[in-house]
């Protein structure tokens, strides 16, 4: 316990308590024969700009217990601030909740409160301070990708001054996999990579050069072509996504229709989409396929079947697009069951009406166009490996908890950006990316990252260099130190929530002021705190 | 308390339901204790047990609902050390005690009332018996 | 430099998470509602997790909501609207029209002793902020002598303010559709018949049914996709509330019978298809449209309905019959355009000269959120975050330094 | 690493005789990694010993750093002498070797030793040498076909390997010889396989391919 700080409680005792009036001297008395309180201070109304009052306790460890609204009438960061308190030096709690344990029992709120405030003051007393300055990130920034997100990404960045790595996948910049650079912007991936050359604040390098991102402290370290190791200070994660071949022999998925159009060729004669027909086309890969039909139609005279089960129009300006097309003549036909003939190329279709029951055949169409699976190439799944991003299926990053930005990744240095999170349009991945940039330079203002309260730590001489931390910690936040072989932390990219702790074996790592030893006695104190 | 429940809840999903419950004056028993970590993904087994062997009948891991723990899969990893403790109790033959694992959403104050009454009443039902 | 001051219209999640934005970046936001609390139509809507969380983002509304009391600090004008615009050099006078407040929601404690002192229950508590008084106060005045800290006055009075501001949010959301304006529903004249709002109320209150039950049906793409209601647009919302809704009350009464009528299931999140698969062997999917409803003599819903593979019109009865009616243009829509002088759509919704990803806006009038096209929640929320970015860029305010 | 696994607490309590004082042992070097028997593990026991309705007159835990070095044994013989019956949480080479320090007090093993393994993710553990005494993988390319083959083929795959996968498991289990294959022709080296290996006598142990330990409260 350290001697030379003293542990007081602040209490307000306001009628507008949730528990009504505490008897002050009883506690008073009560806390005098406490071990683990010094001494105990009690404010009227702490939320009326009582916090002057506590001048005198500067320097000491204070416990505040109040009702839930002092902690929105901002009074315990006023008088944080006004004392110099970090976040190892002050606990709050809530006296609200300690209705929970006055309910239906003998026990008055004194006893209750004394209970508590003890055994806070012990974790308290254990409890060291943070104290450290926040960490200078580097401001450059390393994209991976370079498709229409990560080059708009790039762009957005360059004009803010920060300087840019970008990672090309392919060495054709416009890798034929971004749909959304395709006919739903047509020429923006091009014009974008010469804006993306002409620039003295982006830096261009093919995939294959890049070695392995390695996570340290104050960012990430990348080396190219074996030359010196760069620093970056976050990376965006914004791989274009590539559709799997059409299943079948002979059809086409919507990529090499895409690139047939683009490079001029007309198509001509019985055109057949077919949609849905493992799962559920999404409605962007719909809105590919209108745009491509629509495309086809405008060149040529070709005769369009869509083939689909249901009609999809939950996206800004699909109905419109589906009365467009159906104006010009192209066939919309849903199927229930639909069998498909493929000999080497020779298709033939049956198919059954929903509506009607009636049976329908395509015979002979000239081509068959199936949309492929959409995903992620093996060099994006290798580097979000590296990362230690989490992906669903390889093919988006892994569904987040809803509390968090919906760029965030599991890493906080990283952000992911674009079609890596679903599919996407061309505005789409044009508001990702700017939202992308938003985050990013959070991230990076203030030039640092606030140190989380329960940082992780871990013991040198404890740890057996096992490494169930870095396969458990969900941030990425825990890598080899090499020199020392025990495990480290990187303090950028902790965010305390100590699975990590839970799951050492050698119980080498500890979380800042929750320590396993302290969170026992506080609940054992808790749990004998009422006899 | 010989009869004291303990609650672990995560200071995300788990902190906000509970404070969704006593706002809408739902009170809970009183040898229900609660204990916040940053993440029910920091509760292992040597905290389960050695709560259980100091004497409290039970302890509930309240986490947040599946598939949206604010750590990624910090409830999932909290419900598996439950079950293996689970395991270990019944084996062992401990008669009188028992973990639970509960998600709860933020939003469900008279639900998580309910439920927690439910493990007090059995727990309670279970002392009698003996 | 004085800082910027930007005017948010509609303290829904939109406008809720516009304000909190700009906030943050240090521009001095004015919050105007027509409630007399933030938070729109979603901060009374339920939470449907069954097994695990479905990402109906409720608890993203109480969040922003909770944010915008503790940490915003925003100027906000409850049950107040805007009735004047007059702009010069870039700088606008936006005129409100606001109704005093009966509780200061800046005085208020949160004790809870005006609600357990009032005998109308006319005051009520709006999750993750305080205390508002609905419209079955009488006026007796027990409250105010309740209350700790005198933050109830029951003066009702109107006054009309002026402010001065450099860019104007309008976030003012949408109006649920009402299906009582065409009888085929019978919505209105059964009780038996719900909306989908009604029931995210009950959801709400976690109360899932209204009365006992053993049939429900769901009928899907009441006031979107119809010509005929002059709704053509798809509402993008309902097919994933339904959906999610019927995964919730199987949780709650596993031997509940659920029939869902639709005219195509429209994709939703990322997760869908998993989500999907869970849901789709629990419910009968009945695909059918148009469809009425009637009331039988024990006054129960029937629906009636085009049976597909018989070609035939069947009809069905129900104990509890859900519209999900879909969303439609604010009701005030056509006035805040003239106001503002802005263009409707054609389905009706607002259309902003400033909403290219250009980000720059010279009139300096923005719309966010479901004022603009249907949206869920999480859109809601990504879509506020664009918009403050084009908001910040406009007003030239450097989130970077 | 040496990989082993906990024994039904059943099993254990059935060993252990009524009203004695019982020392638990645990060991700070494979088996901690392998989550079995480390520090972490003999507080878990200890507890479940205590609440356990089986009437022990008292159980203490201790981890020393390896069960494997004497010199470690000798630190805790002062606790040793005090108690009736050792619980060793190490693998069997712990157990025994505990049993030769302390002869005069029963010593009980408290895990299963499985195999000799690696590390193949978090709750995941895979057998990758069996120790047999008579290494080939300079032959095969570092890929044992003794432990990695499901039936221990010296001279090539069986019939069974399709498509890269073994008959045995054909969802999870790779052909050892078709990995070997593969990383020969890939090393330009297939003229190792042209010599013949005599067979060896597996009647006596290990069949069934490699064995793994899935720990699913482990693995996430």
């Amino acid at each position: 316990m350290n001697s030379t700080r003293s542990i007081v409680a602040v209490l307000c005792d306001h009628q507008c308590s949730p528990n009504g009036p505490v008897q002050a001297s009883q506690l008073q008395k009560r806390l005098s024969e406490s071990t683990s309180i010094d001494k105990l201070i009690v404010l009227q109304k702490a939320c009326q700009d009582q916090e002057k009052k506590l001048k005198n306790i500067a320097g000491q460890k204070v416990l505040f217990a109040g009702c839930p609204y002092l902690e929105e009438s901002g009074f315990y960061t006023r008088a944080a601030e006004n004392l110099g308190l970090g976040p190892g030096e002050m606990l709050v709690t809530d006296v609200k909740s300690s209705i929970f344990d006055l309910y239906e029992s003998s026990e008055t709120i004194e006893d209750n409160l004394v209970g508590r405030l003890e055994s806070l003051g012990r974790l308290l007393a254990d409890s060291v301070a943070v104290k450290e300055p926040p960490v200078k990130l580097k401001r450059n920034v390393l994209i991976f990708g370079s498709g229409l997100s990560g080059l708009k990404a790039a762009l957005e960045l360059s004009g803010e001054k920060l300087s840019v790595d970008l990672v090309e996948t392919e060495d054709q910049p416009v890798a034929p996999g971004c749909l959304a650079g395709g006919l739903n912007a047509p020429g923006q991936i091009e014009e974008l990579t010469e804006q993306a050359r002409g620039s003295e604040h982006v830096a261009i390098f093919p995939y294959r050069q890049m070695g392995p991102i390695q996570t340290v402290e104050k960012g990430f370290t990348v080396s190219f072509d074996g030359a010196q190791q760069r620093e970056y200070g976050a990376v965006i994660y914004a791989p274009e996504r590539i559709e799997a071949p059409a299943e079948e022999v002979g059809a086409w998925n919507l990529t090499r229709l895409y690139s047939r159009i683009m490079e001029g060729h007309s198509i001509k004669g019985r055109i057949v989409f077919i949609l849905d027909r493992e799962g559920e086309t999404a409605p962007e890969v719909v809105r590919d396929v209108l745009t491509a039909a629509k495309a086809i139609k405008e060149r040529s005279h070709a005769e369009i079947w869509i083939l689909l089960k249901q009609v999809r129009v939950a996206l800004p300006g699909l109905q419109e697009l589906y009365d467009l097309a159906r104006e010009m003549g192209i066939i919309f036909v849903k199927y229930q069951a639909l069998h498909l003939k493929n000999d080497f190329g020779d298709f033939q279709i049956d198919g059954q009406d929903p509506q009607t029951g009636a049976a329908f055949q395509i015979n002979k169409p000239d081509r068959v166009i199936l949309p492929g699976r959409s995903g992620l190439s093996q060099a994006a799944v290798q580097v979000a490996n590296s990362l230690g991003l989490r992906l669903y299926n390889d093919t988006y990053t892994q569904p987040y908890s809803l509390w968090r930005l919906a760029n965030e990744s599991n890493h906080p240095g990283v952000l992911v950006c674009g079609s890596a999170r679903g599919n996407m349009d061309a505005s789409g991945v044009a508001e990702d990316a700017a939202s992308v940039v938003l985050a990013l330079k959070q991230r990076l203002r203030g030039e640092g990252i606030i140190p989380v309260e329960h940082l992780a730590s871990v013991d040198k001489d404890k740890c057996a260099y096992c490494l169930t931390c870095l396969r458990v910690c969900p941030y990425g936040a825990m890598v080899k130190n090499v020199e020392d072989r025990v495990a480290q932390v990187i303090t950028t990219a902790c965010q305390g929530c100590g699975v990590c702790a839970s799951e050492c074996p050698a119980e080498a790592i500890t979380l800042r002021n929750l320590s396993q030893e302290s969170v026992l006695a506080g609940m054992h104190k808790l749990l004998f705190s009422s006899i | 308390m010989a009869d004291s429940i303990l609650i672990i809840h995560c200071a995300e999903g788990a902190k906000k339901a509970l404070a969704r419950m006593s706002e809408e004056g739902h009170k809970l028993p009183p040898q229900f204790k609660t204990f916040e970590l940053p993440c029910t993904g920091s509760v292992n087994e040597v905290l389960l047990m050695e709560n259980l062997q100091n004497g409290s009948a039970g302890v509930v891991v309240l986490g947040c609902q599946k598939e949206n723990c604010k750590h990624m899969d910090g409830n999932l990893r909290a419900e598996r050390k439950v079950a293996r403790v689970k395991k270990l109790l019944s084996e062992a033959g401990v008669e009188g005690k028992f973990v639970e694992m509960i998600f709860t959403a933020p939003d469900e104050g008279k639900r998580l009332h309910n439920t927690l009454l439910e493990f007090s009443q059995a727990a309670e039902a279970k002392g009698k018996r003996k | 430099m004085a800082s910027k001051k930007v005017c948010v219209v509609g303290a829904g999640i939109s406008g809720i998470s516009v304000a909190n934005d700009l906030a943050q970046a240090g521009i001095d936001v004015f919050l105007v509602d027509k409630n007399p609390y933030p938070g729109g139509q979603s901060v009374f809507y339920g939470c449907k997790a069954a097994d695990e969380c479905v990402r109906c983002g409720v608890c993203l509304v109480r969040e922003a909501v909770a944010t915008l009391k503790n940490k915003t600090g925003a100027e906000c004008y409850f049950s107040s609207r805007p009735v004047g615009l007059r702009s010069s050099n870039g700088s606008m006078e936006i005129d409100i029209q606001s109704s005093a407040n009966l509780i200061d929601w800046q005085a208020c404690v949160e004790c809870g002793r005006c609600v357990d002192a009032c005998p109308e229950q006319a005051i009520e508590k709006v999750p993750g902020w305080k205390y508002f008084v609905n419209e079955k106060c009488t006026a007796c005045g027990k409250c105010v002598d309740a209350c700790p800290v005198g933050a109830i006055s029951l003066k009702r009075s109107k006054e009309q303010i002026t402010i001065q501001v450099d860019g104007i949010v309008l976030a003012a959301g949408y109006e649920p559709f009402d299906p009582a304006i065409n009888r085929k529903w019978g919505f209105g004249t059964n009780p038996r018949v719900l909306t989908g709002s009604q029931m995210e109320k009950l959801f709400f209150e976690e109360k899932y049914l209204p009365v006992k039950a053993q049939n429900v049906a769901f009928v899907q793409c009441v006031g979107s996709r119809s010509t005929m209601e002059g709704e053509k647009h798809c509402s993008r919302v309902c097919c994933a509330y339904a959906l999610r809704m019927s995964g919730r009350l199987k949780q709650e009464y596993p031997d509940l019978n659920i029939d869902l009528y639709y005219m195509d299931i429209q994709r939703f999140g990322k997760n869908f298809d998993q989500f999907w698969d869970q849901i789709k062997g629990k419910i009968n999917l009945i695909a059918s449209n148009p469809i009425s409803i009637k009331t039988d003599d024990r006054g129960l819903p029937v629906v009636r309905y085009e049976s597909l593979p018989e070609l035939a019109c069947r009809e069905q009865t129900y104990d509890i019959v859900v519209l999900s009616n879909g969303i439609s243009p604010a009701r005030d829509a056509e006035n805040l355009a003239d106001l503002f002088n802005l263009d409707l759509n054609t389905a009706g919704f607002l259309v902003s000269p400033g909403n290219g990803s250009a980000g720059t806006n010279p009139g300096g009038i923005f719309t966010a959120g479901t004022c603009k096209r249907p949206m869920r929640i999480d859109d809601c929320v990504e879509d506020a975050a664009a918009v403050s970015r084009q908001v910040m860029h406009s007003l030239g305010v450097q989130v970077y330094p | 690493m040496i990989v082993a696994e906990q024994k039904p607490i059943q099993e254990i309590l059935a060993m252990l005789p009524e009203h004695k004082k019982v020392l638990v042992v645990g060991c700070d070097t494979c088996v901690t990694v392998c989550l079995a028997g480390g520090e972490k593990e003999v507080k878990v026991m200890t507890a479940a010993l205590r609440m356990a309705p089986k009437p022990l007159a008292e159980v203490t835990g201790i981890s020393i750093e390896r069960q494997c070095d004497g010199e470690f044994i000798t630190e805790i013989s002062e606790q040793a002498a005090q108690c009736d019956i050792i619980l060793s949480m190490a693998c069997g080479v712990g157990v025994q070797m505990m049993s030769d320090f302390f002869p005069e007090k029963p010593v009980l093993p408290a895990l299963n030793t499985l195999f000799m393994g690696s590390n193949e993710g978090a709750g995941y553990w895979l057998e990758r040498c069996l120790g047999c005494g008579d290494c080939v993988l300079d032959l095969t390319a570092g890929i044992c076909p003794r432990t990695r083959c499901s039936k221990g083929l010296m001279n090539g795959p069986c019939g069974g390997s399709e498509n890269g996968k073994c008959e045995v498991d054909p969802e999870n289990l790779d052909c050892a010889w078709n990995l070997i294959y593969q990383r020969l022709k890939s090393l330009n080296r297939l003229d190792s396989l042209m010599a013949i290996q005599p067979p060896q006598d597996w009647s006596k142990s290990h069949d069934g391919g490699p064995r793994r330990l899935i720990r699913e409260d482990v693995k996430l």
